[in-house]
């Protein structure tokens, strides 16, 4: 029966229609549901997972010593050419022996990806991904960063 | 207040839109240059004229709509009248709408309602 | 217990008092042309930050909370935002159309306003035709969105506003019949009248399932008359970008704006009138204590809760459903509102005549 | 209720713009399009007369710049290409290399993958769902999927550090080993999943308008999609065989228990149907594999520099719009000799034309919208 | 259908092709003028239904151009990959985009990207790179870009 099908018609298409408005209505009236993060306001709070690649940092200890022998590994790794390591000579104040070493170890944000890469290629454990995120400058030179510290030092027995 | 209300409402809106665009016009800085004043299609420079003839579809629909519009007009003192008059109301617009129906019909079997 | 009209009265008799019968008159034209501004302006702020409330609280967000307190003047931010960019004009259009096109849109919303009454015995013409002229003027809207459409020299604005002219045309068919439903009932196209009628309650409850009908036909149709999702297919941003008004900017499109909410307000203050009883508080038959306590809340209140429900309910619709195909569009109006309002119209004069209504 | 829409099954032929056209942009900066997609597209009133795309806004030569980056450096631009399914784009070059070097993957890094592949198949189908949506006009979904997407997202970032383009996955198992908290994370997950799915019926697919927007519109038949070379859910979705989970097992697939999704329709709503069954198989599998991760290495040892063979290495992976292959010709040296993508996106694309004519500008959003085209993807 | 299956059926076809084995798949090669004889062949063969054009590319050799087809049966799920090689100086070869019309838009990523010129082509434009590139084709081996590549 035509009539039928056309009422039929109509009272399916308004149920669909009183489903959805049900689901948004209930929604309208739980604010608990509400998923929002305040992101500047939660900056103290804000947990970032430990694993997270912000950026390339390299840890020092107590001393002023860090684990990076300046083998390059990490230059080599890096798809995009993020790292630049500079190295020098050191002469052991003991043996007398000369001993390469860094003298700069220079990381461009800017360019990195954060793929991870030069970690995992790292065969001391010198360097890692900080959770960090808050990368914004006004000039973009202030991205490129001297990760070793000055005045710091291979730490001792790590080759 | 009566009718002097339209035309108090006339010079309201035109002066409120006049003031908020002269505000606007005094506040802000304007430059000008050849991109900005290109017709906005998505970043790309218009190809030909948009000023065309071209099939808006629904030239069937505007000419019964004027029927039925026409019809509406009609319906209104009826439809005051309704409760005075009583069953004969009835009776003469079951068949005023009767005609018209059969029109309409008519018109959605040739396809007239039908956007193309 | 105050009210509106013996405010207007005394300033009548105040003013009269003062200057004299013809300078009186003329006070109180400006007097009322700056109300109506006022009020223009003050539902243009509360109707934006009402809409995005209410998308955020129903796409779980907290939605504007900077402004102010809960960012309730988010949209004096947005007013002042809009005020200083710069509104541009594209060489290649017919400027004159383009420049008076906000114009008639704010008219026609504006003209709208004359014959509402916002409370007991207040309105600012207690025109005979109430019903009629609503309908006249507020296809007048269609106007202005062709020639900004037009004029713009863009190819989605002529597309926006052509199929706007056919929206707006076909729609207007079953909202015009969802309102006879209410002038047969009542006997008259005064809108006083139709309140008046709605004194031992509103026609809603009073008038069984046909007028149900009815209202939905109404708030379907002018929802789309009013270009609103789901009909919003003269503007509809993910195929037009901004249809009519892809090329307007700063306060030319801020009018625009304007000029919907507004006419979003009308329409449902029509609807609260028509279906609701406008300012009528709740009387239910001849209970005449509950009628007596309903009665001291203020009729201002009744009128704008109800017109602001309404306005709810067309938020609502548009942040559940999504849009509609032009023809689909059309399709619903010619082949199931147009033939469903004629015949809800016919079960109403059955009504009617038979006096089944309450 | 109203549904009018005739399957156009034979594309209508139509000649030269001629008077009464407009030829309109959409795109590169267009709502609908996604990224910066540029259609020209050609109009008689409503009625689309001609489609054509316009690509490259956002070439970087992919292909290009594997060809100076060594077999474990090239893994991470692939990322790039199809940002939705990077873990699946990662997979299938993670594949082709242990292809090459013949390299046994441990059972743990294999379910590793499994698992994440599949969360990652249902990420990019919840941003599907709300974009698609989105573009129909309803906002509101949008903002619904996201809640669980991003669910996963915190999964991805605990474990793999990252959470849109992560580099997890390296020539002979994955980077890392898993994170303590992911069994917990994911049973969460599936719980809120379960919890949530009925209301993408409600809102959407249950919806009049949306089944009226959707049915119909977009018809491809079976040989078409087969001649145009669709894959993934627009494939599917005619009922073309196409799963290459199936056809073609690779990593543990083949051991797994869930099913092809098949519709037969055609149109963008079976695509449509396809996409949200495939949620429920990908769940499906997490919850097989969730409980059984076994214990071992997480990375098969393999040398320092790699090398491939000389030789032809041709992979493909199930992404979540469809084959993803590579295509590797080595020389025998760090880097590959030649490096080709086969993109799901970019054949879909191409049948765009064919879907589309003579049907109307919205039917051009419904119809894109299911084909799911990711602008990196189809670009390179 | 198995490779030596493959073989045997391939070379009754075409007898000039030349057979390669070794990947995963059969590696035919075949005379650029073959081609499209051949391709409608491969696709309406009662026993090969070749019907999946999943793979269409080229690779730059120094020497010369090589066109590579990789076909699949949807139906019957074995796979080929046809080769074809072309002159370095003037590529030339005849479309397939007739046969399986994801050739399209893969033909003009080619021609593009390393100047091969399909003959009979429908529409044979740039597709991905902006106007002003003909001429140019990016993914052979000495193409050099000083301004848009940067070298690491």
């Amino acid at each position: 029966m035509f009539i039928k099908d056309y009422i039929k018609d109509i009272a399916s298409a308004l149920k669909s229609l009183a489903t959805g408005m049900k689901m948004t209505g209930y929604y309208f009236t739980h604010h608990k549901e509400i998923i929002t993060e305040q992101y500047p306001d939660n900056r103290d709070t804000l947990v970032l997972a430990e694993r997270f690649k912000g950026e390339v940092v390299m840890p020092h200890d107590e001393n002023n010593e860090h684990a990076c022998t300046g083998c390059t590994s990490c230059e080599l790794a890096c798809p995009n050419g993020s790292i630049k390591i500079i190295t020098k000579f050191d002469v052991d104040a003991e043996t007398g022996k000369r001993k390469k070493a860094i003298d700069t170890w220079v990381y461009h944000l800017d360019l990195c990806t954060m793929c991870g890469l030069c970690v995992e290629a790292c065969p001391t454990n010198a360097i890692k991904m900080a959770p960090t995120f808050e990368h914004s400058v006004f000039d973009r030179n202030k991205l490129v960063k001297k990760l070793n510290e000055d005045g710091s030092k291979v730490r001792a027995g790590v080759e | 207040m009566g009718a002097a209300s339209l035309i108090v409402l006339i010079i309201a809106a035109v002066a409120f839109s006049t003031i908020a665009i002269l505000i606007a016009k005094v506040v802000t800085k304007s430059t000008t240059n050849k991109q900005k004043g290109e017709a906005i299609e998505c970043g790309i420079p218009t190809k030909g004229p948009s000023w065309i003839q071209f099939n808006v579809g629904y030239y069937l629909f505007a000419l019964i709509f004027l029927i039925f519009d026409v019809e509406l007009v009609f319906l209104y003192p009826w439809a005051v009248a309704v409760k005075q008059t009583g069953w004969m109301a009835l009776i003469e617009i079951v068949i005023f709408f009767f005609i018209l129906f059969a029109g309409f019909l008519y018109a959605h079997k040739k396809g007239a309602l039908k956007w193309v | 217990m105050w009210s509106f009209s013996e405010i207007a009265k005394n300033i009548d008799l105040w003013l009269n008092d003062l200057v004299g019968s013809t300078w009186a008159l003329v006070l109180e034209m400006v007097i009322a042309g700056v109300a109506v501004i006022g009020l223009f302006a003050a539902l243009g702020l509360v109707l934006v930050i009402m809409e995005r409330k209410v998308a955020a609280w129903i796409q779980i967000r907290l939605g504007p909370n900077r402004v102010g307190p809960k960012g309730m003047f988010q949209s004096m931010a947005d007013t002042v935002k809009l005020l200083v960019k710069e509104g541009m004009t594209p060489d290649g259009a017919d400027r004159l159309l383009f420049n008076v096109a906000p114009f008639i849109a704010m008219i026609v919303a504006m003209l709208l306003m004359a014959p509402i009454a916002f409370a007991k015995d207040f309105q600012l013409w207690d025109m005979n035709i109430g019903v009629l002229y609503i309908t006249a003027v507020s296809s007048l809207s269609v106007i202005g969105i062709l020639m900004a459409g037009w004029a713009s020299n863009n190819k989605y604005s002529l597309l926006g506003a052509m199929r706007s002219g056919a929206q707006i045309v076909s729609y207007e068919l079953s909202g015009g019949l969802a309102i006879l439903a209410v002038v047969v009932l009542t006997g008259s196209i005064s809108l006083t009248d139709i309140i008046k009628a709605q004194e031992n309650g509103w026609w809603i409850f009073k008038g069984h399932i046909p007028v149900i009908i009815a209202f939905i036909i109404y708030i379907i149709a002018v929802t789309a008359e009013t270009n609103r999702a789901p009909f919003d297919l003269a503007e509809a941003e993910s195929e037009l970008t901004a249809g009519f008004h892809t090329e307007y900017s700063g306060m030319k499109f801020a009018l625009f704006f304007l000029a919907e909410y507004i006419n979003v307000f009308i329409v449902c203050a029509i609807g609260a009138t028509l279906f609701f009883g406008g300012w009528m508080p709740l009387h239910i038959g001849n209970w005449q204590a509950f009628n007596h306590i309903m009665d001291y809340i203020p009729s201002s209140v009744w009128f704008f809760g109800k017109t602001f429900f309404l306005i709810f309910l067309i938020m609502w619709f548009r942040w559940t459903f999504p849009r509609l195909r032009i023809d689909q569009l059309l399709n619903l109006e010619w082949k199931y509102l147009l033939p469903i309002s004629m015949i809800n119209l016919l079960l109403v004069t059955l009504i009617a005549i038979l006096g089944w209504h309450f | 209720m109203y549904r009018e829409t005739e399957i156009i099954k034979d594309a209508p032929q139509f000649g030269e713009p001629g008077f009464g056209d407009l030829v309109i942009n959409v795109g590169p900066q267009h709502p609908a399009t996604h990224g910066v997609l540029h259609l020209i597209i050609t109009l008689n009133g409503e009625t689309i007369k001609d489609i054509k795309p316009n690509l490259g806004y956002i070439h970087r030569s992919i292909e290009k710049m594997c060809e100076s980056l060594t077999y474990r450096q090239f893994i991470y631009v692939t990322s790039r290409m199809d940002y939705l399914s990077a873990h699946i784009n990662n997979h299938a070059c993670a594949l082709v290399v242990e292809k090459g070097l013949q390299v046994e993957v441990p059972e743990r890094a294999q379910v590793i993958r499994v698992l994440f592949d599949e969360l990652t198949r249902i990420a990019s189908h919840e941003l599907w769902w709300g974009a698609m949506a989105m573009d129909l006009g309803a906002f509101t979904p949008f903002f619904h999927s996201f809640r669980e997407r991003e669910t996963i997202n915190v999964i991805m970032e605990e474990t793999c550090g990252a959470r849109l383009t992560m580099n997890y996955y390296v020539p002979g198992g994955v980077m890392w080993d898993l994170h303590p908290d992911f069994q917990k994370r994911v049973k969460d997950f599936i719980t809120l999943y379960k919890k949530k799915i009925h209301e993408y019926d409600e809102l959407v697919t249950g919806n009049i308008i949306f089944q009226n927007r959707m049915k119909g519109i977009g018809y491809i038949s079976p040989e078409d999609v087969i001649s145009y070379g669709c894959t993934g859910p627009v494939a599917r979705g005619s009922g073309v065989h196409s799963d290459i989970r199936k056809v073609s097992p690779y990593s543990i697939y083949s051991k797994l228990d869930f099913d092809e999704v098949l519709e037969t329709g055609g149109d963008s709503f079976a695509r449509y149907v396809v996409r949200i069954k495939e949620m429920h198989q990908s769940i499906k599998i997490i919850e097989q594999l969730i409980d059984n991760i076994p214990e071992g290495d997480f990375q098969a040892k393999t040398k320092a520099v790699l090398k491939l063979p000389k030789g032809e290495y041709y992979q493909s992976v199930e992404t979540a719009r469809g084959e993803l292959g590579v295509y590797i010709v080595s020389e025998g040296g760090t880097t590959p000799y030649r490096i080709k993508f086969r993109s799901p996106g970019f054949s879909n694309l191409s049948a765009l034309n064919h879907m589309i004519k003579g049907g109307k500008i919205g039917d051009l959003i419904a119809a894109m919208g299911t084909l799911d085209l990711v602008i990196p993807d189809i670009d390179r | 259908m198995t490779n030596e299956e493959l073989k045997v059926k391939l070379t009754e076809l075409l007898p000039s092709a030349t057979f390669e084995e070794g990947g995963e798949w059969l590696n035919v090669y075949i005379e650029p003028a073959a081609l499209p004889a051949f391709a409608k062949q491969l696709k309406s063969d009662e026993v090969l239904q070749f019907d999946f054009l999943f793979c269409l590319t080229c690779v730059d050799w120094k020497t010369h151009l090589t066109m590579v087809y990789h076909l699949r049966s949807t139906k019957l799920q074995h796979a080929v990959v046809v080769k074809a090689k072309l002159d370095r100086t003037k590529p030339e070869i005849e479309t397939v985009s007739d046969t399986w019309r994801t050739a399209e838009f893969h033909e003009r990523e080619v021609y593009e990207m390393f100047g091969v010129h399909f003959l009979h082509h429908p529409d044979l434009r740039l597709l991905i790179l902006p106007a002003g590139w003909e001429g140019k084709n990016p993914m052979r081996k000495d193409f050099e870009d000083p301004v848009n590549m940067i070298k690491l």
